[in-house]
């Protein structure tokens, strides 16, 4: 085990937050990041069978307890909120389609969202302000956050369950974007097998 | 996507949905008339959809809009409120029903085919977020099936500061406190100023020498050098209201700025 | 490495407090003792080499980073600050005039005096309380330090220029009067008698 190793086991043990890789060079005296990412590596291997676990969660790494071993912990700390059915739905699409409008999540679900669940979202540090659309009425649109991969486990958005199947399937697309797609070219044949 | 969509070919990636999607609803018998459970007209006409027990891309719109119009007609039967929004989508479906029963030729633009398809697609794209949902919040959730550590020591950055100053300004400053608190002597100079009383006793005298209107910078001590000059109009100014006050003098002054004449009252 | 281990390097890791063999016997489903401590022992090993170690304290575990790389995980970053007017004129108050307490030294500089001025002057570790006067309401008094002579190149205190020196170098004159005698125009010399 390097010294380098050690620093960045300590390191990541005693941050009260994830780390980046270069946060972590910066901290330990400015190791290059190529080196840090290395060790990174060998430990997240070493601790893999472990009951910790390095993990990497948007680009920032912490040690969590291995999954398999929640029954364990769960007893003495089940503190994780309680997401409505609607804050649910919310966060899956803004996750699924960021950045998108109050309005482009109103349409999907079919009914209006109030303020409060984005509220909720945004206050639990999942969901942020994004910016403005540049059309009309220049809505404000909404992203995840990197709190949102971390506390869902997911190392980046690509790791969303089955986007890469919904972005193939068209289920990403605008409802508009795919009805013309289905019903411009009749017959012929159908090209646009399902690239994305 | 393939436009097999549109005629019920089953292509079967959706499967790996179904799987996870544990709040579908199983007894397709049991309608619970409870509206507060969804989320709006679409998600109830998912949970219908769902309950046909097909791919989505397959299941039967008009099958769909008679499983709707029944429940809206349940929940009224038992004078449920109805949100305005489940009575505006089974009027919308009415009229779907209606167009689709109808004879193709008699149909206007957007055919109920395309209605359709768009409901479809619409159910397709709710029932893949609710899905989504359920998987995501079905991960390894911090808190509830990973913790972090709980009692990290922190990463402390002490910031140090390293004063500087140097002798010189150490000293400078102590001369500018010195200075600044020394004890201060103030000395006025003497000026040359003409005092109200002798003004008075001037103006007064003069005004004595003749009953005509006199300007009052005929009182004025002719050879004064400028700052006395000042000091000897002002005060000759309030001498000379000073003496109307009393009745000894009349003031006059035609123009604003205008030249202040006096004389004497007999 | 067996269940056990993995569990008890997971409660450990989660938990808030150090805990006792028995505490955690308890917390994992009622393992035996004896079990618990063996498996203790081999994560201690496990971890004797690492940046994190395994260790009892007072009969409770926890882990904490390794002692040798408590520099790693304690970052003293410095910064030149200039001192402020306000606190180089304490500081030649306190060097003048000492020791002396806050109130001398306001009526002196002929300003209120934050606290915080003081703090800073002890921080540079130029100043130190030097006891209390023993007068009514026995005010702290302040004295410079060694270091104080060390920074400024002072063998003593009576290096300090004195007052005659002060006058002579110009540095008594009241700013106004220097300046006006480096710019006065020779035509007109009235009225600026000003003092202050």
């Amino acid at each position: 085990m390097t010294e380098l190793e050690r620093a960045i086991e300590a390191a990541l043990f005693a941050a009260e937050e994830p780390m980046s890789v270069d946060a972590l060079a910066g901290f330990l005296g400015d190791a290059a990041t190529s080196d840090v990412r290395d060790a990174l590596a060998v430990l997240a291997e070493t601790y893999s069978e472990r009951g910790v676990h390095l993990v990497e969660r948007g680009k920032r790494w912490h040690f969590e307890t291995a999954p398999d071993l929640a029954h364990f912990l769960r007893k003495e700390k089940e503190q994780v909120r309680r997401l409505s059915r609607a804050a649910t739905e919310v966060l899956a699409i803004i996750a699924y389609h960021e950045p998108v409008s109050r309005a482009e999540i109103e349409s999907i679900r079919g009914v209006q969202t109030s303020g409060g669940t984005l509220d909720v979202l945004m206050e639990a540090g999942w969901v942020k302000i994004a910016g403005r659309r540049e059309v009309p009425g220049r809505p404000t649109i909404y992203a995840t956050t990197p709190e949102f991969l971390d506390h869902f486990g997911l190392s980046s958005r690509r790791d969303l369950p089955g986007i890469a199947e919904l972005r193939a399937t068209g289920l990403l697309d605008p409802v508009d974007d795919s009805f013309e797609e289905l019903t411009a070219m009749p017959e012929e044949e159908d090209e646009s097998e399902d690239a994305s | 996507m393939s436009d097999g969509l549109l005629f019920g070919d089953a292509p079967d990636q959706a499967d790996d949905w179904d799987g996870i999607a544990a709040e579908a609803p199983v007894d397709d018998g049991a309608l619970y008339l409870e509206l507060d459970g969804w989320e709006g007209p679409l998600d109830l006409l998912l949970d219908l959809a769902r309950r046909q027990k097909v791919d989505l891309r397959e299941i039967s719109i008009l099958a769909l809009v008679e499983q709707y119009l029944d429940y809206i007609d349940k929940a009224e039967a038992l004078k449920l409120e109805l949100a305005a929004d489940y009575l505006v989508m089974a009027a919308w479906l009415a009229y779907l029903k209606s167009a689709m029963l109808l004879p193709k030729e008699e149909l206007e633009d957007p055919s109920p085919e395309e209605l359709a398809l768009r409901l479809q697609l619409r159910l397709q794209r709710l029932g893949a977020m609710r899905d989504a949902a359920a998987r995501l919040m079905g991960g390894d959730r911090i808190g509830r099936d990973v913790f972090l550590r709980g009692a990290p020591e922190g990463l402390a950055i002490v910031r140090k500061t390293q004063w500087h100053c140097d002798q010189f300004a150490l000293i400078e400053a102590y001369g500018r406190v010195k200075a600044r608190t020394a004890p201060a002597i103030h000395m006025v100079r003497e000026r040359p100023v003409m005092t109200l009383d002798s003004a008075l006793e001037r103006v007064s005298n003069m005004l004595g020498v003749t009953l005509e209107w006199m300007e009052i910078r005929d009182f004025l001590p002719p050879h004064a050098e400028p700052r006395l000059k000042r000091s000897a109009l002002a005060s000759s100014f309030v001498a000379a209201l000073e003496l109307a006050r009393l009745g000894k003098a009349e003031l006059a002054q035609e123009d604003i700025f205008g030249p202040l004449r006096l004389r004497r009252v007999s």
